[in-house]
C-alpha cells in the first residue's frame, strides 16, 4: 500500500492541475472559474502532503510561495477592477466592452475577466496551502504557551 | 469690541503665566498678577463706556452665538474675581513653595497651580460676561472641571482626591440638572440668547419645572442645603484654592447666576419661596456648625455656606441688595482663609484647639484678619456694614418672624467670627517665627479696601447699583450710608452685636451640648443619603457583575435567544404570521427532497456523534448532501465549488485535529457532551425561529428579481455562463471584496501560525 | 477627486502592504502615509457629497441593480472620516508606542480601513455585506494581536459572537433580495414606498440583531466587555473606536434610510433597549476596578444613547444619534489609547476624553448629549432626558474613579513623545469641537438630510 | 417545497447553534460551519421554485436566478475563509489555555477579573 501510493499521487498532480486550468479558462463558458479551480490545485498540493510529507510537497516552487502568490492573485484582481478607472471608464469595467466585438480564438474567448478569475485561483490557492503548510508544520508536538 | 479686552486679558493670563514659570518659577504669579490688574484696569476703563453687548457668530446650525454683556452685574463679579485673583495667585507665590516642600513635589508644580488658579479665573470673568443660556452652562462646566483639578492638586493624598472627586461629581451633576433647564427654556423660548429670552418670558413665565432645574444648579454651585457638603471637604485643598474658590470665586457662581436669571425667577413666586427657605435653612445649618467646627478652615466654610444663604435670601427676596452682599462678603472671607493659611504654615497646626496666642508675633496679620473678621461680622465703618445693612433693610420689609430670623443668623455669624479670630490669635502668648512678608500683605490689601468700603460707603453705591439694575432689570435707588437714628436695621444689628457678644461670652456653657447634637443630627443629613446611594449603587454594580453571562455559551445564547424572541414575536404580532405559503411538491422535487432530509439527517447526527473525527465527517456529510441539493436545484457551479470546499474543509479539520493533543481531545469529548437543559431550549428557539422567519420570506418571494436581467444582459458581458457573468462582471466588485477577505483571513492565518517560534 | 479614489487607496495599498514585514518601521510609516491619504481624499471628496448630486458611480456601468451603485452622501461620508481617523491614529500610536510587534498588522488595519470606506460608500446591500466581512475578517485577524492567552481568548470569543451576527445580517440581506427582488438601497426604498408596510419586517429585525451585537447594546452585548478587556489596548481602541461605527452607521443607513416604515414600528422597542443598555452599562461601570471594563460598559451605555436617540421620533433625535456615533468614535479610541501607557500627557488626554464621554462641555461629546438632551425635551421625553442626566452623572463618577485609582495617577510613568501626541491629538480634536461646534452640528443636520423618507 | 426548504434551513440553524453552545472549542467551530451552511441553503432555496438550467441563454427556459446562485457562492467562500482562520484560532487557544473546553476560558477569565476586582483594593 505504502509503496504505491506516493508515486501514484504525484502522477496525479499534473492532472489535476490541468484540469484546474481548464476551470478557469473555460469558466466564462460553462461550469468552473476561478474558485474551484483554486480549490482544485490546492487540493492536488493537499495530496502531496498527505502522501508525500512537508518536505516532499515544497519542493514546488508555487508551494514554497503560496502567500505571496495570494498577494499577486488580489493583485490582479484589483487590478483587474480598478485599472479601467485611468483610462475614465468605471471600476469593474471589464474589456472588451458590451458594444466591442469580442476576440476569440477557438472556443476561448479572451476576456479580462479571465485574468480576473486568474486571481481568484490563485488567492484561493495560495490560502488552501498556506494554511495545510502551517498545520502540516505545526503537527508533531510543541512546547505550551504559558503566562498570564 | 472693548468687551472683550478684559476677557482676552483674563485668558492670556494662564498661558502668560505658564511662559514665565518655564523661564523663572517665581516669575508665573507676578506675571499672573500682572496680567489680572490688567484686566481690571481694563475693566474699569470699559465701565467708564457704559453698558454694552457684543455678539460673535459661534454655531449657526443652531441658531447659537458668542454673546457678550457689559452691565453692572458682570462687572462686579469681574472685579471681584480679577481682585481677589490676583492676590491670592500672589500669596500662593509664598505659600506654595512650603507646601510642595512638605508634599514632597518638586518646586515647578507651583506654575502648574498658578496657571490653574489664573485658569479658573479666566473661567469665572468669562461665565460673568456671557450672555447666553448655553453659554453660561459652558462657562459654569469650566469652572467645574477646572476646581476639579485644583481641589485634587495633592494627588498623592488620597484625601483631596475624593475631595475632589464629590465635589466634580456634585457640582458637575446639578449642572447637568441647571443644562437640562436652559434646554427647556431655550426650546420653549425658540432661542437661547438671554435678553430674548428674559423678553419672551416677560409676556410667556417660564415653567417651574424649568427653573427648579436652574435653581438646582446653582444651590449645588453655591454649596447650599441640601448639595452643601462638598464643601468641607472641598478644604482639603490648599489654602490659597480654598481662599479663591471657596469665597469669591465657585461658591459666588451659582448665586451669580441666580441673579443673572433674576427676571425669570421674579414672577415664580413659589420657586423662590423654596430658595427662600432652603437660603434661612442653609444660614442655620451653617453657623451652627461653624461654631463648633475645630479645624479652622472648615469653620470658614461652614461659615461660607451660611453667608450664601444670605445672599440666597437676599436673591429670593428679590432685594437690590444681592449683588453687594456677595461682593462685600467676598474680600473678608478670602482674607481670613489667606490668614488661616499663613497661620498653618507658620505654626503648621490645623485645628483651632491647637493654636493661639498669635497676636503678638504676627500682628500685622492679626490686626488685618481683625479687620476682616469685623467685615463678616458687619461692624460699622468697614464694608461689611453695609452687607448686613441691605440684608435686614430686605428682610425689615417683609415682617417680623423674618426680621427675627436675620437677627439670630447675624449674631451667630458675629459669634463664629469671634471664636475664629480669638481661637487663632487670642489667649495665652505663644511666639511663632514671622510670616513671609507676601503671605501677609495680600490679607493686608484686601483689609485696606473693607476699611476704604467703611469708611467711604459712597464709593460703592455706582457698582452697587449698576449692579442691581442689570439683576431686575429696574433702576435701583439703593442708598448706602451711615444713619444714626432709630430705624429698624440699626436695631436689628445692634441686636444682632448684642446677641453675637453673648454667645461668644458664654461659650463655654453650650459647645459641648451643641456639637453632640449636631453630630447626631449629621447621621441623618443628606450627605449621609449621599453615600448611602452610592453604596447602595456600588452592591448593585457588583451584583450584576458577578450575575453576568461570563461563559462564552452564554455570550453566544444572548444574541441568539433575544433574535430568535424578536423574530417569533415579529411573527407573532404582524398581519405577516396569516401569510405562510406551503408550496407544491411535484415528482421533479423527490430528489431535492430526498438530498434535504439526508443533509438534515446528518445535521442530527452530528449532536450525537462521539469521536471527533466521526463529528467531522458528517459535518462534512452535511456539506456533501447541500452540494447535492444544490445540483439537484440546477446550480452546478455552486454545487462544484461546494464539493471542494467541503472536501478542503474535512481535510483542514482533519489536520486541525492532527495537531491536537490527543488526551487533550479526548478529555474534552468526555466532557463536552453534558447539554444544559437551557442550551436545548436556546437552540430551540433560535431554531424554531429561523425556520419561521425562512418560511416567512420564502413565502414572500418577489417573482420580478433582478436576476432576470443579468440573463437579459449576460450575451451583452461576453459571457455565456451568466453566474460566471455576475461574479466576474456585474457584481465583480463583490468578488473583488471577497477575495480581499481570503486574503486577510490568510494574513490572520500566518500571523497565528507563525513559521518560525513563537512571538 | 472620483469616488474610488478614498477606496482604491487603502484597498491597493492594503495588498502591497501583505507582502511586507510590517515590523520594520517604513511599512508601517508606509501603511500610515496610506491612511491619511485615503484621509485626504475624502476630505477632498468632502464638498462634492455636500453637492446638489452625491457622487456615485455604478461598477461596469451596468444598469441600476445588475451593477453595484457606489455613492457618497453626507452620512457616508463623515463616517468614513472620522473611522479612517480613528484607524489612522491608532495605527500611528502602535507605532510609535514601542513598535508593531506583528507582521501583518499594519495590513489589516489598512484592510479595516478599506473594508470600513466600502461599507460606508457602497450603495448595495449584498455589497454591503461583503464590505462589513472585510472589516469583520480584518479585525477577527487582529483581535489576537498580541497573541497572549488572554488575547486570543479575546479573539476567540469575538470570532464566534460576531460570526453569529454576520449570519444574521447575511440572512437578512438575502431576505431583503428575496422579497424586493433588487440590492440596490434606492431601488429598495422605491420598492418600500410602494409596497406593503409589513413585508421588510422581517429582514429588518435581523438587520437590528445584527448590528445589535456589532454596537454592542443590550442585550447584544455581553462580548464586549471580555473583548474589550481583555483584547490589547490598540486593538480596543480599534474595535470600540472605528469598527463598532458599522453598527450605528448600519442602523441609521438601514433603519432610517432604506427601511423607515420598518423603524417606525421598531421605535418603542428602541427606546426600551437604549434605556435599558443606558442604566446597565452605567451602573456597572460603576464600580468596576478594573479601568478597561469601566471603558467598555462606558461605551455600552454610550450605545444605548445613541439607539434611545435612534428611538426618538422626528430629524432631531437621528441628528443626535449621528453625533453620539461620530463623537463617540473618537472618545472610546481617546480613552482606550490614553489609559495604556500613564503618564502625565496621557492622563490628561484621558480626562478630556472622559469629560467628553460624560457630555462635560468644552467637549465634542457635549454637543451629542446636548442634542439627545434637546430632542428627548423637544419629544416631550422628559424620562429620556432624566436618564441622560442620570447618565451624564454616574459615568462621570466611574470614569473619574478609574481616573484616579490607576496607579498612572501616582506613578505617572514617562510616556513615549510620540503616543502623547497621538492621543493630545486626539483629545484636542474633542476640545476644538467642543469649542467650535458648528462642524460637528453640521455634519449632523446634513447627515441625515438626504436619508429616505423623513417625517 | 417553501416548507421542506425552510425546516430544513431551522434544523441545520438549530444544530449549528446547539454545536455551537457545546463546551468544547472544536464544536463550536463546527457549529459555525453548520450555521453557514444553512444561511447558503437559505439563499439558494430562493430560486428552488423556479429553478432550471443554470447555464443557458437560451429563451424561454427556466432559469434558477444567478445572482442567488452568486450570492451564495460569494458566502460560501467568505464562510470558508473565515472558518479557516477560526480553525487557527482553536488550536493557538487550546495551545495557550492547555485545554480545548471552553470553561478552562471561563476559568482563566474569571481569575483575572477576581484579581483585577481585589488587587486594587478600597
Amino acid at each position: 500500500m505504502i509503496s504505491f501510493v506516493p508515486p501514484l499521487s504525484r502522477l496525479l498532480l499534473w492532472p489535476s492541475l490541468i484540469i484546474a486550468l481548464s476551470l478557469w479558462m473555460k469558466g466564462g463558458a460553462s461550469v468552473g472559474g476561478g474558485f474551484p479551480a483554486g480549490a482544485l490545485a490546492g487540493l492536488a498540493v493537499l495530496l502531496q502532503y498527505v502522501t508525500a510529507g512537508r518536505d516532499q510537497a515544497r519542493r514546488f516552487v508555487a508551494v514554497r510561495y503560496a502567500a505571496p502568490l495570494a498577494g499577486v492573485g488580489l493583485l490582479l484582481v484589483v487590478g483587474t477592477a480598478f485599472l479601467p478607472v485611468v483610462a475614465g471608464y468605471a471600476p469593474m469595467s471589464l474589456f472588451p466592452r458590451p458594444d466591442q466585438p469580442e476576440i476569440g480564438v477557438g472556443g476561448l474567448h479572451l476576456h479580462t475577466a479571465l485574468i480576473f478569475e486568474g486571481g481568484l485561483m490563485l488567492i484561493v490557492f495560495g490560502l488552501v496551502v498556506t494554511v495545510i503548510d502551517r498545520f502540516a508544520l505545526r503537527t508533531g508536538g510543541e512546547e505550551e504557551e504559558s503566562g498570564p | 469690541m472693548p468687551i472683550l479686552l478684559p476677557i482676552l486679558l483674563a485668558l492670556a493670563c494662564a498661558p502668560l503665566a505658564y511662559v514665565a514659570g518655564r523661564w523663572r518659577t517665581g516669575a508665573a504669579a507676578w506675571m499672573g498678577a500682572l496680567g489680572s490688574l490688567a484686566a481690571l484696569g481694563a475693566l474699569a476703563w470699559e465701565w467708564t463706556l457704559g453698558p454694552g453687548r457684543l455678539v460673535l457668530p459661534w454655531a449657526p446650525s443652531w441658531g447659537l452665538s458668542l454673546e457678550f454683556t457689559r452691565d453692572g452685574l458682570s462687572g462686579l463679579y469681574s472685579a471681584m474675581a480679577l481682585g481677589v485673583g490676583a492676590l491670592v495667585v500672589l500669596y500662593s507665590r509664598a505659600y506654595m513653595p512650603h507646601h510642595l516642600h512638605e508634599e514632597g513635589r518638586p518646586a515647578r508644580d507651583e506654575v502648574r497651580f498658578q496657571g490653574l488658579i489664573l485658569a479658573f479665573m479666566a473661567a469665572m470673568v468669562l461665565l460673568v460676561t456671557v450672555d447666553d443660556l448655553l453659554l453660561l452652562f459652558v462657562a459654569l462646566d469650566l469652572t467645574t472641571i477646572i476646581s476639579y483639578l485644583l481641589i485634587g492638586f495633592d494627588r498623592e493624598d488620597p484625601e483631596s482626591r475624593a475631595a475632589a472627586l464629590l465635589s466634580l461629581v456634585l457640582t458637575g451633576a446639578t449642572s447637568v440638572v441647571f443644562f437640562a433647564g436652559a434646554m427647556t427654556l431655550g426650546l420653549h423660548y425658540g432661542t437661547f440668547s438671554l435678553p430674548l429670552v428674559i423678553e419672551r418670558a416677560a409676556h410667556d413665565p417660564a415653567s417651574t419645572g424649568a427653573l427648579v432645574c436652574l435653581a438646582v444648579g446653582a444651590l449645588g454651585k453655591s454649596a447650599q442645603v441640601p448639595f452643601h457638603f462638598w464643601l468641607p471637604r472641598a478644604m482639603a485643598a490648599p489654602t490659597p484654592v480654598s481662599s479663591y474658590l471657596h469665597s469669591a470665586a465657585m461658591v459666588a457662581a451659582g448665586v451669580f447666576l441666580l441673579q443673572r436669571l433674576y427676571p425669570l425667577f421674579a414672577p415664580a413666586t413659589g420657586v423662590r419661596d423654596g430658595l427662600l427657605a432652603i437660603g434661612f435653612v442653609s444660614m442655620g445649618m451653617g453657623s451652627l456648625m461653624a461654631l463648633v467646627a475645630d479645624p479652622f478652615k472648615r469653620v470658614l466654610a461652614y461659615s461660607t455656606i451660611a453667608q450664601y444663604g444670605y445672599a440666597l435670601v437676599l436673591v429670593a427676596l428679590g432685594s437690590e441688595g444681592a449683588p453687594l452682599y456677595v461682593a462685600i462678603h467676598a474680600p473678608c472671607k478670602a482674607a481670613l482663609f489667606l490668614t488661616a493659611g499663613a497661620v498653618t504654615q507658620v505654626t503648621g497646626k490645623k485645628k483651632l484647639s491647637e493654636v493661639g496666642g498669635l497676636r503678638h508675633s504676627l500682628p500685622v496679620l492679626a490686626g488685618a484678619s481683625a479687620v476682616a473678621a469685623a467685615g463678616l461680622s458687619a461692624l460699622p465703618l468697614t464694608a461689611g456694614f453695609f452687607k448686613d445693612e441691605v440684608f435686614f433693610h430686605a428682610l425689615a420689609q417683609r415682617g417680623p418672624a423674618f426680621m427675627a430670623a436675620g437677627l439670630v443668623g447675624a449674631g451667630l455669624t458675629l459669634a463664629y467670627t469671634l471664636r475664629l479670630w480669638w481661637g487663632l490669635f487670642g489667649g495665652p502668648r505663644r511666639d511663632v517665627p514671622a510670616a513671609p512678608r507676601l503671605l501677609v500683605a495680600p490679607v493686608a490689601v484686601l483689609a485696606g479696601t473693607i476699611l476704604l468700603g467703611g469708611v467711604l460707603p459712597g464709593l460703592l453705591v455706582a457698582p452697587a447699583r449698576a449692579a442691581a439694575a442689570a439683576m431686575r432689570g429696574e433702576p435701583s435707588t439703593l442708598e448706602l450710608a451711615y444713619h444714626l437714628d432709630a430705624r429698624a436695621e440699626n436695631l436689628l444689628a445692634v441686636g444682632a452685636w448684642v446677641l453675637g457678644a453673648l454667645l461668644f461670652a458664654t461659650r463655654r456653657a453650650w459647645t459641648p451640648a451643641l456639637s453632640r447634637v449636631l453630630e447626631g443630627t449629621s447621621r441623618f443629613g443628606p450627605e449621609r443619603g449621599y453615600r448611602l446611594l452610592l453604596h447602595l449603587l456600588d452592591r448593585l454594580s457588583t451584583w450584576l457583575h458577578e450575575k453576568e453571562v461570563r461563559d462564552l455559551r452564554d455570550r453566544v445564547a444572548s444574541v441568539m435567544v433575544p433574535t430568535g424572541l424578536l423574530g417569533l414575536a415579529v411573527l407573532g404580532v404582524t398581519p405577516l404570521r396569516d401569510r405562510f405559503k406551503v408550496g407544491t411538491v411535484g415528482w421533479a422535487d423527490v430528489t431535492l427532497v430526498m438530498a434535504l432530509a439526508f443533509a438534515s439527517a446528518a445535521a442530527l447526527a452530528t449532536l450525537r456523534a462521539k469521536g471527533h473525527l466521526r463529528l467531522v465527517l458528517l459535518i462534512s456529510c452535511v456539506g456533501f448532501s447541500l452540494a447535492m441539493v444544490f445540483a439537484f436545484a440546477a446550480a452546478p457551479d455552486v454545487a462544484l465549488t461546494s464539493v471542494l470546499v467541503e472536501t478542503t474543509f474535512t481535510l483542514l479539520f482533519a489536520g486541525l485535529l492532527a495537531l491536537l493533543p490527543p488526551d487533550r481531545l479526548q478529555h474534552a469529548q468526555e466532557e463536552a457532551q453534558k447539554p444544559r437543559g437551557r442550551d436545548r431550549l436556546a437552540a430551540g428557539v433560535a431554531g424554531a425561529s429561523a425556520f419561521l422567519l425562512s418560511w416567512s420570506a420564502l413565502s414572500h418571494l418577489q417573482a420580478d428579481r433582478v436576476g432576470a436581467r443579468t440573463v437579459e444582459l449576460a450575451k451583452a458581458a461576453h459571457s455565456p455562463n451568466v453566474v460566471a457573468a455576475v461574479l466576474t462582471d456585474f457584481r465583480g466588485l463583490d468578488t473583488v471584496g471577497e477575495m480581499t477577505v481570503v486574503v486577510a483571513a490568510l494574513l490572520g492565518v500566518t500571523s497565528l501560525l507563525r513559521l518560525k517560534g513563537r512571538r | 477627486m472620483p469616488l474610488w479614489g478614498p477606496l482604491l487607496l487603502p484597498w491597493v495599498l492594503g495588498v502591497v502592504l501583505a507582502f511586507l514585514d510590517g515590523r520594520r518601521a517604513w511599512v508601517a510609516w508606509l501603511a500610515i502615509a496610506g491612511l491619511a491619504g485615503t484621509l485626504g481624499c475624502m476630505v477632498w471628496l468632502l464638498p462634492q457629497s455636500w453637492g446638489a448630486q452625491a457622487p456615485q458611480f455604478i461598477s461596469g456601468d451596468w444598469p441600476v441593480g445588475v451593477g453595484i451603485r457606489l455613492r457618497a452622501d453626507q452620512l457616508s461620508i463623515v463616517f468614513a472620516l472620522v473611522s479612517t481617523a480613528v484607524l489612522l491614529g491608532t495605527l500611528v500610536y502602535e507605532h510609535v508606542a514601542g513598535g508593531i510587534t506583528s507582521r501583518s498588522f499594519p495590513a489589516l488595519v489598512v484592510f479595516l480601513g478599506a473594508g470600513l470606506t466600502g461599507v460606508f460608500f457602497t450603495s448595495d446591500a449584498f455589497n454591503f455585506y461583503v464590505f462589513f466581512e472585510l472589516a469583520m475578517t480584518a479585525a477577527f485577524a487582529l483581535a489576537s494581536y498580541g497573541e497572549r492567552p488572554r488575547h486570543l481568548r479575546a479573539a476567540f470569543t469575538f470570532v464566534v459572537v460576531n460570526l453569529m451576527g454576520s449570519t444574521l445580517f447575511l440572512t437578512a440581506v438575502v431576505m431583503l433580495y428575496l422579497t424586493t427582488g433588487t440590492l440596490d438601497m434606492l431601488s429598495i426604498i422605491a420598492w418600500g414606498q410602494a409596497g406593503e408596510p409589513y413585508a421588510l419586517l422581517v429582514p429588518g429585525t435581523l438587520l437590528l440583531c445584527a448590528f445589535g451585537v456589532k454596537l454592542g447594546f443590550f442585550p447584544f452585548h455581553f462580548w464586549a466587555p471580555a473583548v474589550y478587556r481583555d483584547a490589547g489596548p490598540t486593538v480596543a481602541a480599534l474595535l470600540a473606536g472605528a469598527l463598532a461605527n458599522i453598527g450605528s452607521y448600519g442602523l441609521l443607513r438601514f433603519g432610517v434610510d432604506v427601511m423607515p416604515q420598518v423603524m417606525a414600528q421598531a421605535r418603542p422597542l428602541l427606546e426600551i433597549l437604549g434605556a435599558t443598555s443606558i442604566l446597565y452599562g452605567t451602573v456597572l461601570a460603576l464600580s468596576r476596578r478594573d479601568t478597561r471594563e469601566v471603558l467598555a460598559y462606558a461605551s455600552i451605555s454610550h450605545a444605548g444613547l445613541i439607539i434611545a436617540a435612534l428611538g426618538l421620533n422626528g430629524r432631531e433625535g437621528l441628528c443626535a444619534a449621528v453625533a453620539l456615533a461620530l463623537a463617540g468614535s473618537v472618545d472610546k479610541t481617546a480613552l482606550f489609547l490614553a489609559q495604556d501607557r500613564g503618564g502625565e500627557r496621557a492622563r490628561r488626554a484621558y480626562s478630556v476624553a472622559a469629560f467628553s464621554t460624560a457630555g462635560v462641555p468644552p467637549t465634542a461629546g457635549f454637543w451629542a448629549k446636548a442634542w439627545l438632551l434637546r430632542a428627548a425635551l423637544e419629544q416631550g421625553h422628559t424620562l429620556l432626558a432624566g436618564l441622560v442626566v442620570l447618565a451624564s452623572t454616574l459615568s462621570l463618577l466611574a470614569l473619574f474613579r478609574a481616573y484616579q485609582r490607576e496607579p498612572w495617577l501616582r506613578e505617572g510613568a514617562a510616556l513615549h513623545r510620540g503616543t502623547g501626541a497621538v492621543v493630545y491629538a486626539l483629545s484636542l480634536a474633542l476640545i476644538v469641537i467642543g469649542l467650535w461646534p458648528e462642524p460637528l452640528l453640521r455634519a449632523g443636520r446634513d447627515a441625515i438630510q438626504g436619508l429616505g423618507t423623513l417625517p | 417545497m417553501n416548507l421542506i426548504a425552510s425546516l430544513a434551513v431551522g434544523l441545520l440553524f438549530a444544530c449549528g447553534v446547539r454545536m455551537v453552545l457545546e463546551r468544547e472549542l472544536v464544536r463550536v467551530a463546527c457549529g459555525t460551519v453548520l450555521i453557514t451552511n444553512s444561511s447558503v441553503l437559505l439563499i439558494l432555496a430562493g430560486s428552488f421554485p423556479e429553478r432550471g438550467e443554470a447555464l443557458s441563454v437560451e429563451q424561454g427556459w427556466p432559469v434558477t436566478d444567478p445572482v442567488l446562485q452568486s450570492l451564495a457562492l460569494t458566502a460560501i467562500v467568505i464562510g470558508f475563509a473565515v472558518s479557516a482562520l477560526l480553525l487557527t484560532l482553536v488550536h493557538r487557544t487550546q495551545r495557550a489555555h492547555g485545554s480545548l473546553r471552553t470553561d478552562r476560558l471561563v476559568e482563566a477569565e474569571l481569575k483575572r477579573v477576581h484579581a483585577a476586582e481585589k488587587g486594587e483594593g478600597r
